[in-house]
């Protein structure tokens, strides 16, 4: 069912945890459709130094959130915020159909967090929005 | 190489057991003719069939021309359902089932209503419950179907059958059960019951794959399914499965020749489960009936994780577990049952079922529960949820 | 105790390859995991169900998104009329078939019939085949399937499917043939015969009983069979009969890697049995067409005489061989294909069909020769017909 | 499916043959329904000193032609003509559903050649009907 990187990802998820006085907290997802996730971002000099994640739902939710948030560790706010679903499934050798939600989750968790950052940061936000990733609006048109 | 496998998904499927397969052995190699042939080897076939048939009703306690074999559970409720219905549709075209049913009534009911058939779903109470009395109700002139299933897949609660049955035939109603899940599980006779219609399914009590039986009490309007051959009465065609019939037989009679103890083995084994785990991790909770359930039947709620992760993790430790039915692992949502039965979506998430077999032990068990606390707890320090409620509860 | 048996009624049935068997095991027994369910066994099953899958399509010559496993031959034929049926009655409700179909066709076409859609019945030649001419003439505006068999069980008479399935193409009229007898007997590929739906079953090619297949093209409009839980794509809902599945990919496998040889096989012990029989027999007649029919298929009426009573004898000597169709065998009505290749009655009813295997022997031909002249005389000296017919020839 | 008295009297069958200038013959059956019988009978003072029997038709038919045969041999006339296919079916411990027409078919037979004897015997036999054991009309409520 799932690749062995899931299985990797989902066995030994990368970055679970907490940030005390984090700089940018986002959480997406809801309890209907079964999957939370919520990433915390440490950032210092417009570059991610930390990231933690604590997600709840299916193995694909873990795996994907412990893979995204190794895909922008180190990386600059706006690297990170360029991290797309597409990037995270291909990362994983890829999720079963009815899965790939999971990565669309992880992208917007993550660029959740950078809209919280943001906002602390004083900059309008208004314009930057955040799937929930389980609408089924948009999450059929992604891959 | 060798992998420890706990097995506990028995409501799954089960092996086939060795003297099951035993039985079947003959007409999977010398004795292959086709049962419709006259010659030596297609009588033999016609013998086995035939025995097999009436074994099925003995322990059924219908008569043999009862007995219709099929190629699954599902189809056995498939055609019960649309058999009838159609059937009987000059009669009125409104049924009647439960909001707990499985899939396989749920979709061809479903499949009626769009149709043209009117629907009513029985409510269930917190313990998958249905009422009598909201039977009783529902029943209106152009009813024509009741199906009720008799003990639920994901959460083992076992229906007051014969009560509803009475209450069917009172008022002239065809009354259906899916009894996959009860059959080899608890003692049932279909003439004590006073039922119309019976599905079964050999794989769920250690026979095999791709066999199943629909039991229709004489007089019944029922409509054919798999128009072809002469094969069952001319109601079922297809040339028959004659090592799956044979081996339905043999399963079904080592279950109804065991049932008291294979229940006792059961419940001890159920009971120790559930007070080990009550023992030892919060926030859970067993749904389902205490009392009216299958023997074999845990099925538990944890809070604040989700369901799919725990069964991968218990895999990673040989335990082969389910959450909710198996039959909707294609599917997002969480299930119907625990939804009806009123648990909230991240509860009825968090659902982990364990069905118990012959094979299982006492210390299976503890290992089980061993590796189900350790999970829970890792799953619980990674979960936002549990985060928010343990912040809550500090402050 | 040991009986000497000869089975040459292969397109009755045959027995499960040894090879097929083997292939079966480990399905059975430890691997009895639901493919639905997502722990190791699940997935050890569910692994095996689709390499089973992508083996099927590649013999067919098709994708393994177009597979779908199915309970017998009987239920791909009833699920493929029925279905395509009602998924385009929007668009008609008229569909062609032929008049030597097998029951698995006939009857559920003749239930549609009953529930409001039209028939066109093709009509065959003295040897069984179909004048595409004839297609072409009966498909109109609302015509929404044909359905056309590829070689008959009977006469072994194989038709022109290419040509009748590009007349159905251009005129975008869904095409569906019954490949039961073809299917390990002659090379099929879906894709150079441009059909869109085939049926076939895994007992007819060494495979196991109670399994068969249904290939739905990419795009073909159909409708569920079997409502339930999501497998073969929410198509044919009912847990997966393992064993059976990567039995007849199994089998399929063997047939296709070994086409050519078991061709030859065939067609020497037919052409010898053809030709002794002719060679010592009076008064009798080969049925179906000479080049294009099924290797192993000889049919023959013997005149005087009915054929329940030649295949009792045959029997008593070891030869299981068929009259007709197997699944007639409940019936009185002599076969509705020797009525519609214009034989008369009491030619019909005196049929024999012997249909050979991997097995058989050209010793075993000239056994079975000896004993078919040995048993027509007997009943023909006892034969009221023949008893008339010697006298007026006398005088 | 036949029990072993069908499959004796199927496989040696009694009295089949001709008897030239037979004293009655009765044929019944056609081709359509698959099975014919022709009874021959010798009869000497109202005894059926002789009997014999063609017929065409499945293993059933066979055995009921020689189990009916066996049950008038030696009989009256009159004894004869009450031989019920329910007899022949007892002697013969039963038939299945589908062959049951058979028996009747016999019945008939013999009822054919007494009646084809009493009008050799210059008697009125409008009176005496041959069914022809296979119209379906009166084979259902037989057994
Ligand atoms: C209650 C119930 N009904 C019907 C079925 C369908 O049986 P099968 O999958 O054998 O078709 C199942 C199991 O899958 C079941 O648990
Ligand atoms: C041509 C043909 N179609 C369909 C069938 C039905 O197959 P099954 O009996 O496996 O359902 C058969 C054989 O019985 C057949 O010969």
């Amino acid at each position: 069912m799932y690749s062995e990187k899931v299985m990797d990802h989902f066995t030994n998820p990368r970055n679970v945890g907490e940030i005390e006085n984090a700089d940018g907290v986002g959480q997406v997802g809801n309890l209907k459709c079964g999957d939370i996730m919520k990433v915390y971002l440490k950032i210092e000099n417009d570059i991610i130094t930390d990231v933690k994640f604590k997600t709840f739902g299916c193995g694909a939710a873990v795996a994907t959130s412990s893979m995204a948030t190794e895909l922008i560790k180190g990386k600059t706010v706006e690297e990170a915020s360029k991290l797309t679903n597409k990037a995270v499934l291909e990362a994983l050798d890829g999720l079963p159909p009815v899965k790939v939600h999971c990565s669309v989750l992880a992208e917007e968790a993550i660029a959740a967090a950078i809209k919280d950052y943001k906002e602390k940061q004083g900059h309008d936000v208004s314009d930057m929005q955040i799937c929930q990733g389980c609408c089924g609006k948009c999450g059929e048109s992604r891959e | 190489m060798e992998r420890k496998l706990i097995y506990v998904d028995h409501a799954a499927t089960t092996y086939i057991k060795p003297e099951v397969l035993g039985a079947m052995q003959p007409y999977l190699t010398e004795l292959f003719g086709n049962p419709s042939s006259i010659y030596y080897l297609g009588r033999e076939s016609k013998k086995a069939i035939d025995e097999a048939r009436s074994q099925t009703a003995y322990f059924l306690g219908a008569h043999p021309q009862e007995i219709y074999f099929t190629g699954s559970g599902t189809e056995a409720d498939n055609w019960a359902i649309k058999g009838v219905a159609y059937a009987n549709r000059k009669k009125g075209k409104h049924i009647i089932t439960s909001a707990i049913e499985h899939h396989a009534v749920l979709e061809p009911v479903e499949f009626l209503r769009k149709e043209g058939f009117e629907v009513t779903y029985l409510p269930v109470d917190e313990n998958g419950l249905i009422n009598p009395a909201e039977l009783e109700k529902a029943i209106r002139p152009d009813t024509t179907l009741v199906s009720i299933m008799y003990a639920n897949n994901e959460i083992g609660t076992i229906q007051p059958i014969k009560e509803l049955a009475e209450i069917a035939r009172k008022k002239g109603v065809i009354f259906h059960t899916d009894a996959v899940q009860a059959i080899g599980n608890i003692s049932v006779n279909v003439k004590d019951l006073g039922i119309d219609l019976l599905s079964m399914s050999a794989h769920k009590f250690y026979g095999p794959k791709g066999i199943g039986c629909l039991y229709v009490r004489k007089g019944v309007k029922l409509d054919g399914f798999m128009h072809g051959g002469a094969q069952e009465r001319k109601k079922r065609a297809g040339t028959e499965n004659v090592s799956g019939i044979v081996g339905m037989a043999a399963a079904l009679k080592m279950a109804y020749e065991n049932l008291d103890e294979y229940n006792e083995h059961l419940k001890k084994l159920s009971k120790r489960l559930i007070e080990k785990v009550f023992d030892r991790i919060p926030y859970v909770r067993l749904n389902g009936d205490r009392d009216n359930r299958l023997p074999g039947n845990v099925n538990f709620s944890f809070e604040f994780i989700e369901g799919e992760s725990l069964l991968l993790m218990l895999d990673m430790k040989g335990i082969q577990a389910s959450s909710g039915s198996a039959c909707t692992s294609g599917s997002l949502d969480p299930s119907h049952v625990l939804l009806a039965i009123g648990l909230p979506h991240e509860i009825a998430h968090g659902s982990l079922r364990i069905t118990f077999g012959e094979k299982n032990t006492e210390e299976e068990v503890d290992y089980i529960v061993d590796c189900i606390e350790e999970t829970v707890e890792k799953l619980r320090q990674m979960s936002p949820l549990y985060e928010d409620f343990i912040r809550k509860n500090k402050s």
